[in-house]
């Protein structure tokens, strides 16, 4: 979608004021499609209250507009993320935690960030933390060791 | 035993009758402490900070404020690989201090201009600005780097009960007073689902637009944010040292990635940290309060998050117990900004037992205005404030209005007719009343809610039967139920309004403008962010004014004399 | 109780050995934080160190229990000491007390960071207190289920004691000595007026 | 073909099962349950059967305008009351005994001497036996070291009385075991030089001279009349492992009846009165020779009176009705026990006294079920009628239960009332409504356990028990122990539990997990199995139980994990098959009124029926 549309400016934003036109929700939906005589209805379900990867990429415009390259790229790490399932997110996130996974395991989760769900940015900023890990030690032991002895204090 | 009892004077050594006075002001229940900058114990001026420096080479940071890449943390890393512009940096950080810290006091240096300077600095290098700042030079600079231009406020509203109706009614009733969003928080967690229903409900009663969060274990407060139950989240706290960092069971990389989940569902989030949180928990690393919170906040923007709540928070009484603590924590508000980054800054802890220094620690927020003056003004009472209590209460509400009118500065707040407030309560009360029935959860009776239409306390409410509710709250999260459920049953209920603005604020995850920085709903339903409400501020006659209608509202106070009839009061 | 605060009386902790695993299924092992009666000799709010023990120990002794005092070095991370104490316990049942009052009661089965009873807010602990938390540790080694101990809050704890509090975390801090393993010590309390 | 709903509106829930019907044939769509609105067969219950109506709907993927016909029950109007009134008291004067049970006394045996403050002690004489009280505020230390120093100069001390908790850590510090009982809150009131005896028994093992009252005679050298005198002391500390009794001139214990008032029973046209301090089985009784019971009231300015006047203007203000037109159609007595402070007590005794609990049934004079018809008719602008009466719509119901047959008596155990409904074979129903159920158990558990909170009585009635062994296992109140990968949460460690479906949840007591158990299942059987009983006895053809067939369980306590196998035990001496009903086989024991509805309206209701309808009672 965002091929045909010129590069968006600070004058666009709002976009569910001033570009209704652009968005879209992921069942392709208007946002005057979701009306209360809709939802009494039952023709709006909470799939269709989500944000689309197409509209995160028209907000990370408005970021990079606005000299915000930061924001712009997390809304980037944010339109893949829309892909996967909500359990799955947490799951990854707390695969994160320190001395939570394995180098191997933290690899794993790059590839199937990008292989399953074609999240580049998010697999680099996974093997970078995989990086830093190994160096600061806090990966996770290969096996886990069961404390025998109470642990001396 | 307790922190109020006076301090026990040596009998026998005769004293003044003025030092017994002065023994027993409020003041000196406060705490205060001698600076040990060896540990950290100091607010900013510290011999065992860093020296600003920076190198590059290849396009990556080298060295970072006197560390090679080597011997980075994982904090020296994130900033450096994140946040900090490489194409800038050395000529950023080569200017010299006094001419960055200039720029952000001089009205002619346009916001642009010292936001983009800011992007090239090191963590040493900022420090170094800002502690060439007096306190006013700081208010000065968060005047202008402030990144919305029209000044909000953001409340508390918990019960000691965890009594989804109070918290409801006093929503409510901070809505239509004006705060911007509402923060919640538990006692007993598992009541959580019902909490956040009446915080949103409650808030969409009292001003349609409300934002609402409620702070929670990262699962269960995104969860409530996918169902569209609560609306933003700000609880992820980061820290300034790598080994509290990992106490906290996160890194830079693992908070960065959940930042990004939070956009990808379409929902406002901030980071939260402050200054006294890493020497509080004895690993400061032998850094001043402010060297390591300028690292939180280069870590927050490096992991582009729309916004920190800083000001250090729950941690305020070491600031506040150290010399300079509370400059210091004016200048994180200052860097926060300056940084771009949406500032809710702090005011939301209990911090003094003297209302004369609660006052003077409020005013480098409340005069220059912030994004969210308060990061958590008690809308209830403090002994209902499940986040241990703030340093605005619901009895302070008359006094924020005149200093608002005194100063003609706009806190976000305004007063609000009795009858108007009893209201929205009752209306609020009700709604939850309909709502509750029409989901099948514990009856609110007529009782409940005639009392949440004229209670202050918990005190005041009927007790709920806390095993029904649990078991509803339980049935909320089995049964699936979404904010659009919410909406289709206050529709069905009657209160087809409060839908028709819930409806609305669900309708913003789409279009995904309340992911932008600093990002609030008017009662219009108009984004209003640092993009479409950037902060012009330029000098004298710029930038935000209390004028006009705004300017009328906030000159109305609980009882001021009619000039044409001084017989009455103007109502 | 009013009595004892006005007596005053001195605590010392004479080593009287490595510490060692308990055999006794009803004793309660008291683990002190390596600041503990040297070089500091108060709590927060001023409660002697002896009368912190005396009153732990009178807890014990008033429902029939036994008790071991242990001090650790090389840690003070309140949990730890606690939990390593638990192991310790013939019956799983510790004590855990900073030097600044700070107490939990920990049992060897739970994780490190949970706890049967935790007291985080140090400035309101007195004499009665630990008395209470005493007598709840002997009934936990005894397989009962004492009332928790009432916990007290006070809001404005933090503006008075937050700060004073880090203060002392960072002085016992300084008292870590990872060299030092811990030891039984046999406190002596003597009354000096 | 035609789309029907059939609503039944219960105590406390409402359920409709919606259906595809031709004449002669029922196809059931879905079925479903909401929370009912307001008291059953109020105006107040359109709402949640509004709701019912919507789900069923929703459920069955119908839109509202293809219904043609809502019926409703005809439901008989029944609210029920509660309440309890203590009818003993156990009074101290002057001062004279001390009858707690601290948890560690110290010491142990007998020790009779003068009570004499511990600050002047300096002052008494060489030889003299003393008892010596403690105020607040002692250290142990200065305790025993002032009384060490006593004995060295000869005094004779035999035993102590204190306020802190402190008895152990005294009698550890003093060469000889003295009795001393402790945790004595209002200690200052003990009289000062009177005599006075302290006993304190080894642990495990309880008090026998001071509770025997011919040990007293000996101890304070009493005559004939004198014994007879104390002999309520001696009861009241029988149990203890301590006591302290002291002997001043006009000291006494009493335990006396509370005249609590009577209660006049109207009913074969005649009135009885009954003094509720009689207990539940006269006032049982009294009902039975009066039946069939037409009011009751209670004696003016009495707590029974003022009890019966509440019932009646709740009852008013829920139906609108006048109280006068308010009739008490049933009453349950329960004989229970409520731990109660003892006045006079210088420790906080608690003493165990006998109540009455009494859960009043009414019936309003006429049925306002038709304005509930109306104003669904408006709200649904559909047809709505009465489809049936509740009894016998339930027990045709019911009897879709595979293997069931008539005759066949059904039981609803509700939260307020048990009914009971008989389909003869002649295709008569007869149906029966009795005061007590659900509601009158939780108050029993509450007052019984002493927790004093609703919600945990609620649990303990819904849920079995089990006591947390270790973190890692518990034991079930079966027996069967359950063991836990993870550690189980502080909360409940070492403690009795529900175990309910989030967890385990703890009891507030202190005592076994057996005595929690005997309470509980104490309780139901004193409300459900008795009420069942009576209830079928009314219902069952010439009154005896014998002649039932089978007995079908129905509502919401049917779910319960012991109530039905109680009440088939109970049963079963009399040959009556007794099961939860399971409504068509597939809805358990509920929706069997609103599916029987839906069955009468179509022609296909099971069993016989009536040439004559009898008038349902």
């Amino acid at each position: 979608m965002t091929s045909n549309v010129t590069e968006l400016t600070a004058v666009d934003y709002p976009l569910s004021i001033n570009r209704p036109d652009l968005l879209r929700t992921p069942t392709g939906k208007t946002l005057d499609d979701l009306t209360m005589a809709a939802v009494v209805s039952g023709d709006i379900t909470s799939e269709d209250l989500r944000i689309s990867p197409d509209t995160l990429a028209l907000q990370g415009q408005l970021a990079a507009a606005a000299g915000r390259r930061q924001l712009a790229e997390n809304f980037t790490r944010a339109s893949e993320m829309t892909a996967i399932p909500d359990d799955e997110v947490l799951a990854m996130y707390n695969a994160l935690r320190p001395n939570a996974s394995t180098a191997a395991q933290l690899s794993e989760l790059a590839s199937r960030l990008e292989d399953t769900y074609s999240a580049g940015t998010c697999a680099a900023l996974v093997r970078e933390a995989a990086q830093v890990y190994a160096a600061r030690n806090l990966l996770a032991e290969d096996l886990p060791v069961a404390p025998l002895a109470p642990e001396e204090a | 035993m307790t922190a109020v009892a006076p301090r026990p004077t040596d009998s026998g050594v005769r004293t003044s009758k003025r030092t017994e006075i002065l023994e027993a002001r409020p003041v000196n229940l406060d705490g205060f402490v001698e600076e040990w900058p060896e540990k950290g114990l100091v607010a900013m001026e510290s011999d065992f900070d860093p020296q600003p420096s920076v190198r590059v080479e290849g396009g990556r940071i080298v060295e970072l404020d006197g560390r090679t890449r080597d011997r980075f943390d994982f904090m020296d890393t994130f900033i450096a690989d994140h946040a900090i512009d490489v194409e800038a940096c050395e000529e950023a950080v080569a200017t010299p201090s006094i001419e960055i810290a200039r720029m952000l006091v001089d009205p002619r240096t346009s916001r642009a201009d010292v936001v983009a300077l800011g992007r090239g600095l090191t963590p040493a290098k900022i420090l170094d600005v800002v502690k060439l700042m007096n306190v006013v030079e700081i208010m000065m600079g968060i005047q202008k780097t402030r990144s919305r231009r029209t000044p909000a406020n953001q409340a508390h509203s918990t019960s000691a009960k965890d009594n989804p109706i109070q918290v409801a009614a006093d929503a409510a009733e901070g809505a239509v007073r004006g705060f911007a969003e509402l923060e919640s928080t538990l006692g007993v967690v598992r009541y959580a689902p019902l909490v956040a229903i009446g915080l949103q409900v409650g808030g969409q009663v009292g001003r349609g637009g409300t934002l609402t969060q409620c702070a929670l274990e990262e699962a269960t407060e995104l969860d409530l944010g996918m169902r569209g139950i609560t609306a933003y989240a700000e609880t992820i706290s980061i820290y300034g040292t790598e080994s509290v960092f990992v106490d906290g069971d996160d890194t830079p990389w693992s908070k960065a990635f959940l930042a990004s989940a939070y956009a990808s569902r379409g929902i406002k989030m901030r980071f939260t940290s402050g200054t006294g949180s890493e020497v509080q928990m004895g690993n400061a690393e032998g850094r001043s309060m402010l060297y390591l919170e300028i690292r939180c906040i280069l870590m927050a923007k490096g992991a582009g998050v729309q916004g920190l709540q800083n000001g250090s928070i729950s941690c305020i009484g070491v600031p506040g117990a150290v010399p300079g603590g509370i400059r210091a924590v004016a200048a994180e508000n200052l860097v926060a900004s300056w940084m771009d980054l949406e500032c809710a800054s702090g005011n939301d802890q209990s911090f003094s037992h003297s209302p004369m220094r609660r006052t003077s620690r409020l005013l480098p927020q409340m005069l220059p205005g912030t994004d969210f003056v308060c990061s958590g003004y008690s809308a209830v009472p403090n002994k209902d404030n499940m986040f241990a209590g703030s340093n605005l209460e619901t009895d302070d509400y008359d006094d924020w209005n005149v200093i608002q009118r005194d100063m003609q500065v706009d806190g976000g707040l305004r007063h609000v007719r009795e009858d108007v407030i009893l209201q929205v309560r009752n209306k609020a009360a009700r709604a939850m009343q309909a709502l509750f029935a029409e989901l099948d959860l514990p009856v609110i009776t007529d009782e409940e809610v005639e009392a949440a239409t004229y209670a202050n306390s918990s005190d005041d409410y009927p007790d709920r039967d806390v095993l029904a509710d649990l078991d509803g709250a339980r049935s909320v999260m089995e049964r699936g139920i979404t904010g659009l459920d919410l909406v289709k049953a206050l529709e069905r209920s009657g209160f087809g309004e409060v839908a028709e603005n819930y409806l609305k604020v669900l309708r913003q995850r789409v279009s995904g403008d309340l992911l932008q920085t600093a990002a609030v709903l008017t009662g219009d339903f108009v984004p209003l962010a640092a993009i479409n409400d950037a902060n012009d501020y330029a000098g004298p006659g710029t930038g935000y004014r209390l004028s006009g209608e705004r300017w009328e509202e906030l000159k109305k106070l609980r009882h001021v004399t009619s000039a044409e009839n001084p017989e009455e009061e103007v109502v | 109780m009013t009595a004892a605060v006005e007596s005053v009386r001195t605590l010392a902790l004479r080593e009287i050995g490595p510490a060692e695993r308990g055999t006794r299924p009803e004793e309660v092992v008291i683990a002190l934080s390596p600041a503990f009666g040297d070089p500091f000799t108060k709590t927060i709010v001023d409660v002697p160190h002896a009368e912190v023990v005396r009153q732990l120990l009178a807890g014990i002794e008033e429902r029939g229990g036994s008790a071991r005092v242990i001090k650790v070095y090389r840690t003070t991370d309140l949990a730890a000491i606690a939990h390593f104490g638990a192991k310790l316990s013939g019956s799983g049942i510790a004590v855990g007390v900073l030097s600044r009052g700070t107490t939990v009661l920990h049992q060897r089965d739970l994780a490190r960071l949970s706890n049967l009873e935790l007291f985080p807010q140090a400035p309101l602990l007195d004499a009665e207190v630990f008395r209470a938390i005493g007598a709840n540790a002997a009934q936990y080694a005894q397989g009962q289920s004492p009332r928790p101990v009432p916990t007290r809050n006070d809001q404005m704890a933090r503006p008075r004691w937050q700060a004073k509090a880090a203060l002392l975390h960072l002085k016992e801090f300084e008292c870590i000595d990872h060299a030092r393993a811990a030891v039984e010590v046999e406190p002596v309390i003597t009354r000096v007026d | 073909m035609s789309l029907v709903i059939g609503v039944d509106i219960g105590n406390s829930t409402t359920e409709a099962c919606i259906a595809e019907v031709v004449p002669g044939e029922v196809a059931r769509l879905a079925s479903s349950l909401t929370r009912t609105t307001g008291v059953k067969g109020t105006p107040a219950n359109t709402a949640g059967a509004v709701t019912a109506v919507r789900r069923a709907l929703e459920a069955a993927g119908r839109p509202s305008d293809a219904l043609a016909t809502v019926l409703l029950n005809e439901a008989t109007p029944v609210i029920s009351g509660l309440a309890m009134e203590t009818i003993t008291e156990t009074i101290i004067t002057e001062s004279t005994m001390i009858g707690h049970n601290p948890d560690t006394p110290g010491g142990e045996g007998l020790g009779v001497g003068m009570t004499v403050a511990l600050d002047e002690l300096t002052t008494v004489e060489a030889d003299v036996p003393v008892v010596v009280v403690i105020e607040a505020g002692a250290d142990f230390d200065d305790v025993a070291h002032l009384l060490n120093g006593a004995s060295e100069r000869g005094v004779d001390v035999v035993a102590a009385v204190m306020h802190g908790d402190d008895a152990v850590l005294v009698v550890n510090r003093l060469p000889h075991r003295i009795p001393v009982v402790d945790e004595v809150s209002a200690v200052e009131k003990v009289p000062l030089g009177m005599l006075a005896a302290v006993e304190v028994a080894p642990p495990g093992r309880t008090i026998r001279t001071l509770s025997d009252s011919y040990g007293l005679a000996s101890t304070f050298d009493l005559d004939a009349e004198q014994t007879r005198q104390v002999s309520p002391v001696a009861r009241a500390l029988s149990g203890n492992r301590s006591a302290v009794v002291v002997r001043t001139p006009a000291g006494d214990v009493t335990d006396r009846r509370i005249p609590v008032g009577t209660l006049t029973l109207s009913g074969s046209g005649r009135s009885l009165d009954v003094g509720v301090d009689g207990g539940a089985d006269a006032i049982m009784e009294a009902i039975g020779r009066v039946a069939p019971l037409t009011d009751v009231h209670g004696e003016p300015g009495t707590h029974v009176g003022g009890m019966l006047a509440n019932v009646r203007d709740t009852m008013t203000d829920v139906t609108g009705q006048p109280a006068s037109d308010i009739r008490i159609r049933d009453v349950l007595a329960v004989d229970t026990v409520v731990p109660a402070v003892v006045r006079g007590g210088l420790a906080g005794e608690v003493s165990r006294e006998n109540a009455v609990a009494l859960a009043a049934m009414v019936r309003t004079s006429r049925s306002r079920m038709q304005a509930v018809v109306d104003a669904i008719s408006v709200e649904l602008g559909c047809e709505t009628v009465i489809g049936g009466v509740e009894g016998e719509v339930a027990v045709r119901g019911a009897l879709t239960t595979p293997g069931a047959s008539v005759p066949i008596a059904i039981i609803d155990m509700g939260g307020g009332s048990t009914d009971a409904a008989l389909l003869d074979r002649d295709g008569a129903v007869s149906a029966v409504h009795v005061a007590g159920a659900g509601e009158l158990v939780t108050k029993l558990i509450d007052s019984e356990l002493g927790l004093e909170d609703r919600d945990a009585a609620e649990s303990v009635k819904r849920h079995p028990l089990a006591k947390v062994e270790s973190f890692f296992h518990v034991r079930h109140e079966d027996g069967t122990v359950q063991f836990y990968t993870d550690a189980l949460p502080p909360a409940v460690f070492a403690k009795v539990v529900t175990v309910t479906p989030e967890g385990l949840a703890p009891v507030p007591v202190r005592g076994s997990l057996e005595e929690v158990r005997r309470v509980r299942r104490e309780a139901k059987r004193r409300v459900f199995v008795v009420n069942a009983l009576r209830a079928l006895v009314q219902v069952a053809p010439q009154g005896s139980l014998r002649l039932l067939g089978s007995v079908v369980l129905l509502g919401g306590s049917a779910l319960d994990f012991e109530i039905p196998g109680m009440v088939a035990d109970a049963l079963a001496p009399y040959g009556v098959v007794c099961g939860i009903g399971n409504v068509h086989g597939t809805e358990g024991p509920r929706n069997a009124v609103a599916a029987g509805l839906v069955d009468t309206h179509a022609g296909t209701a099971a069993g016989p029926t009536a040439a004559s309808r009898e008038a349902v009672s």
